[in-house]
C-alpha cells in the first residue's frame, strides 16, 4: 500500500482529479461494453419472440 | 474475333486502358464544369485563410504550405464522388463489370483520368496560390512537384472510397469520412516537402517518400478499387 | 469450399453460426470471470500498490488504463480487418459478424485511450490536448473506426455492407503503419524534445507487473464483449433458421 | 450439343426478408429463347442479374457449358451480352463514341459494324449528336445497336422493348429470331407477347414464389 490514509489515497498528491476521472471513464466504458450487448440481447429476444408468435398466428 | 485472339494480352490491355482514359477525358472536356469547379474551389479555400485569420505576409508565408495542401486535398475530395457516380447511374458501370476485360485496368484508367482533370491542373495552378499567400519563389518548384505526386495518391486512395459509396444515395459526406483519415500521411509529407522547400532544405527525401506511397498505391489501390466497385454494383 | 482443403476442419466448423454460438456460450463464463478478476485486481494494484513515478507522481497511475486500451484498440482493428478478409475470401458469415462486432468495441476503446491520454496530459504537459504522436495516431485510428461504422450504417444490404466494410478496414490496415510512421515523423519535426507519456527507460518490475495484469485483463474483457455482441449478431442474422426459432421458443 | 449452354440448379434468392424464388432450376440450350415471366416485384430483374453474374447474393449453382460460372468467368463474360434496366449510354457522348467504347471493353462487339448497326436501328444521321439530346427511345436504340454488332452467344435482355415503337419491336423480334436460328440463346423479360420468334420457353416466377 502506497498510501497511509484514505484522504491521501483520494487526493493522490493533487493528482486525484485526473486519476479518478480517467479511472471513472475507463470503468464506465468497460461496464458499458458489457452491459449494452446484454440489454440488446434481451430486446432482440423479445422482438424475435413476438415475431415468432405473429408468424405462428398467421399460419 | 480472330485478330483479337492473336493480339497479345498486353497490347489489348493497353488498348483498353487508353480507350477508357480517352473516354473519361472526353467526358470531362465536354462538361467543362467538372474541370473548372475543383479549381475554383481550390482558389476560394485558399482565399478564406487570409480573410479568416490574418492577411499579414509573414504569417501567410508560414502557413502557406499547409493551406495549399489542405485546399488541394479538399478540392480532390469534392471531385471524388464523380469518378464512378455517373457511370453507375446510367448503367455503364455494370457493363464494365460484365466485360471480360480486367476491371482493375478500367479502374486504374479512370483514376488516371480523374487525376489528369483535377490533380494535374491543381498542381499547375498552385503557384498562383503560392503568390497570393507570399510563398517564397524558391519553394514553388517543390510545391508543384509534391502536388503532382501527392494528388495522384489522393486520387488512387479516394477512388476506393468513391467505389464503396457509389451505390448509396447520399455518398458525398460518407466519402470524406472514409477517405480523410487515409489522406493524412500524404498531407503530412506533401506539406512537409513544401516547408522544406521554403527552408531551402533538400527535397529529395520527401519526394521519395511520396513516390513510395504512390508506388504502393499504384500496386494495391486498383485491387481495392475494383473490389469495391464490384461490391457496390452487385448490391 | 473447394480449393481450400488445406484449412483445418475446425476452421469451417467455426464458420457454422450454430457451432460458433454454442462454443462461445461455453467459453463466455470462463472469460467473464477471468476478465472481472484480472481487471479488478489490476485496477486495485495500479491505484493502491504500484509505486508512484519519480517524475510524474501519482498521475502516472493513469498509464495502467491508457496503455492497455491503446494496445487493445490497435489489436481490435487488426482483428476486424483480418476477420473481414476471411469473410471476403472464404465467404464465411461468422467472420463478417466478428468484424461487425469489433467496430463499436474498438471505437469505444480508442475513445478510452484518447480520454485517458488527454487527462494524463493535463498534469504532465499542463494542457488537455497535445499533438503527441501516440495520441494523434490514436485519434486517426478512431476516425478509421468511425468510417467503418458509418459505412455499416449507410448500407441496408447486410452482405454488401460486410464486404464493403471489409475492403475499407483492409485498406485501413495497410495504412495504419504508414499513418503511424508519418505522424511520428511529423511530431518529431514539430515538437522536438518533449518527454512522451510512456516511453520510460526500464520500468521497475513492480511498475510493469500490474500493467501486464491489466493488459491481459483487457484482452479477456474484449473477448467477453466481442462474444456477447457476436452472439447477438448470430441470433439476429440467423433468425429464420430452425435452431434459433427453437432457442427463442424455449425461452 | 450434349451439355446445355446454361444450367441453373436449385437457385434460391431472398431480398428484404422475402423469398423471391427457391428451388428454381432450368436448362438453356443453344438456339433456345427463354422468356422470364412474373408480376412486378417477382424478381425478374434480380434473376437476370444473378444469371449475368452481376449479383452474387444467391444460393444454388449456375453452370456455363457444364462448369460453374465462377470458374469460367472469362469465357462466360466474353460470350455474354447483357442489356440492363438503364440503357448504359453516356449522354455526353455521341452514339458512335458510345459504341466505340463498348467495343473497346467488350471484344465480342465488332467496331467495324457500328455504322451498319446504327443504320439498322434507325439512327443514321444522328451519329454525331450527343445522346442527351436524343429521346429516351433513341437512347435505348443506341444501346440495342450493340445487338447488331456482336458475336456473343448468350443474350440476357431486361425489358428490351420499353420505349420502342411497334415497327422497332418487329425488327427486334426478327433479330432475336435470327440470333436463335444461328445457334445463339436469349433470356429476356418483356411485357410484349413474342409472336414471330418461333418457340419460346417460358419460366414463370410467380409459381415459384415462396411462402
Amino acid at each position: 500500500m502506497q498510501f497511509e490514509t484514505m484522504s491521501e489515497f483520494i487526493t493522490m498528491d493533487g493528482h486525484g482529479l485526473y486519476v479518478w476521472l480517467s479511472y471513472g471513464i475507463g470503468v464506465s466504458i468497460i461496464v458499458g461494453n458489457l452491459v449494452l450487448p446484454l440489454f440488446k440481447r434481451k430486446e432482440l429476444m423479445k422482438s424475435l419472440a413476438r415475431r415468432l408468435r405473429r408468424e405462428n398466428n398467421t399460419q | 474475333m480472330a485478330e483479337l485472339c492473336t493480339n497479345s494480352a498486353e497490347s489489348s490491355m493497353r488498348k483498353l486502358f487508353s480507350a477508357v482514359l480517352k473516354r473519361d477525358l472526353l467526358l470531362s472536356f465536354r462538361r467543362k464544369s467538372d474541370l473548372v469547379n475543383p479549381l475554383i474551389f481550390f482558389v476560394m479555400v485558399a482565399t478564406l485563410f487570409p480573410l479568416g485569420v490574418s492577411p499579414e505576409p509573414n504569417f501567410l508565408a508560414e502557413v502557406a504550405p499547409g493551406v495549399v495542401w489542405v485546399a488541394a486535398l479538399l478540392a480532390t475530395l469534392l471531385s471524388l464522388d464523380g469518378i464512378f457516380r455517373s457511370d453507375y447511374e446510367d448503367g455503364t458501370l455494370e457493363q464494365v463489370i460484365l466485360s471480360p476485360q480486367p476491371l482493375m485496368v478500367v479502374c486504374l484508367a479512370k483514376v488516371i483520368a480523374h487525376w489528369m482533370t483535377t490533380g494535374l491542373p491543381l498542381a499547375l495552378m498552385s503557384p498562383l496560390l503560392g503568390v497570393m499567400l507570399f510563398l517564397p519563389a524558391t519553394a514553388m518548384l517543390g510545391m508543384v512537384m509534391s502536388l503532382l505526386i501527392g494528388t495522384l495518391v489522393l486520387s488512387l486512395v479516394g477512388a476506393i472510397g468513391a467505389g464503396l459509396t457509389v451505390g448509396l444515395k447520399r455518398g458525398g459526406v460518407l466519402i470524406s469520412l472514409l477517405v480523410l483519415p487515409l489522406y493524412i500521411p500524404v498531407l503530412i509529407f506533401g506539406s512537409g516537402a513544401v516547408q522544406a522547400a521554403v527552408a531551402g532544405l533538400p527535397l529529395e527525401g520527401y519526394l521519395a517518400l511520396l513516390g513510395a506511397m504512390l508506388a504502393l498505391g499504384m500496386v494495391l489501390a486498383p485491387f481495392a478499387i475494383s473490389a469495391s466497385v464490384r461490391i457496390s454494383v452487385s448490391g | 469450399m473447394a480449393g481450400s482443403s488445406w484449412l483445418p476442419r475446425w476452421f469451417f466448423q467455426l464458420a457454422s453460426p450454430r457451432w460458433c454460438y454454442d462454443i462461445t456460450g461455453k467459453l463466455l463464463p470462463g472469460f467473464f470471470v477471468a476478465a472481472i478478476l484480472l481487471v479488478v485486481a489490476g485496477v486495485v494494484w495500479a491505484l493502491a500498490f504500484a509505486p508512484p513515478d519519480y517524475q510524474q507522481g501519482n498521475s502516472f497511475r493513469i498509464m495502467y488504463l491508457h496503455v492497455p486500451s491503446a494496445i487493445l484498440a490497435q489489436s481490435c482493428y487488426m482483428l476486424m480487418a483480418v476477420a473481414g478478409a476471411v469473410g471476403l475470401i472464404w465467404k464465411i458469415k461468422v467472420a463478417d459478424m466478428v468484424a461487425y462486432a469489433c467496430a463499436p468495441i474498438g471505437a469505444s476503446i480508442a475513445v478510452m485511450a484518447l480520454a485517458t491520454g488527454a487527462i494524463w496530459g493535463k498534469p504532465t504537459w499542463g494542457s488537455w490536448w497535445v499533438w503527441d504522436a501516440r495520441l494523434t495516431s490514436m485519434l486517426i485510428l478512431l476516425f478509421l473506426y468511425m468510417g467503418v461504422m458509418a459505412l455499416y450504417a449507410a448500407m441496408d444490404n447486410e452482405s454488401m455492407a460486410a464486404k464493403a466494410a471489409s475492403v475499407l478496414s483492409l485498406v485501413g490496415l495497410v495504412n495504419i503503419p504508414i499513418i503511424k510512421y508519418s505522424v511520428e515523423w511529423w511530431n518529431t519535426l514539430h515538437q522536438p524534445a518533449t518527454f512522451t507519456l510512456t516511453e520510460k527507460p526500464a520500468m521497475p518490475i513492480e511498475m510493469w507487473l500490474p500493467l501486464l495484469v491489466m493488459v491481459i485483463g483487457f484482452y479477456c474483457f474484449f473477448s467477453v464483449s466481442l462474444m456477447l455482441r457476436l452472439r447477438n449478431e448470430i441470433i439476429r442474422r440467423e433468425r429464420r433458421s430452425g435452431w434459433v426459432r427453437e432457442l427463442i421458443a424455449s425461452k | 450439343m450434349l451439355e446445355p449452354l446454361l444450367r441453373v440448379i436449385d437457385l434460391y434468392c431472398e431480398r428484404d426478408e422475402r423469398i423471391l424464388f427457391e428451388g428454381l432450376a432450368f436448362d438453356l440450350s443453344c438456339g433456345e429463347l427463354m422468356q422470364i415471366e412474373g408480376s412486378n416485384g417477382s424478381g425478374k430483374t434480380t434473376l437476370l442479374r444473378i444469371l449475368s453474374g452481376l449479383s452474387g447474393d444467391y444460393e444454388g449453382e449456375v453452370f456455363w457449358r457444364g462448369k460453374p460460372v465462377a470458374k469460367v468467368k472469362d469465357d462466360f463474360f466474353s460470350s455474354l451480352l447483357y442489356f440492363g434496366h438503364q440503357p448504359g449510354v453516356k449522354g455526353m457522348l455521341t452514339p458512335v463514341e458510345n459504341l466505340q467504347w463498348y467495343s473497346a471493353i467488350h471484344p465480342a462487339l465488332l467496331v467495324e459494324r457500328i455504322n451498319c448497326a446504327l443504320e439498322v436501328v434507325g439512327l443514321k444521321g444522328y451519329e454525331d449528336v450527343p445522346c442527351h439530346s436524343l429521346s429516351a427511345g433513341q437512347n435505348r436504340r443506341v444501346s440495342l445497336a450493340r445487338l447488331y454488332m456482336n458475336t456473343a452467344k448468350l443474350w440476357i435482355l431486361d425489358e428490351p422493348f420499353t420505349a420502342i415503337d411497334k415497327k422497332g419491336v418487329a425488327a427486334k423480334e426478327r433479330l432475336l429470331a435470327d440470333h436463335v436460328a444461328s445457334g445463339g440463346s436469349v433470356i429476356l423479360t418483356t411485357h410484349h407477347d413474342l409472336t414471330s420468334c418461333g418457340a419460346v420457353t417460358k419460366v414463370n416466377l410467380d409459381q415459384l414464389m415462396g411462402t
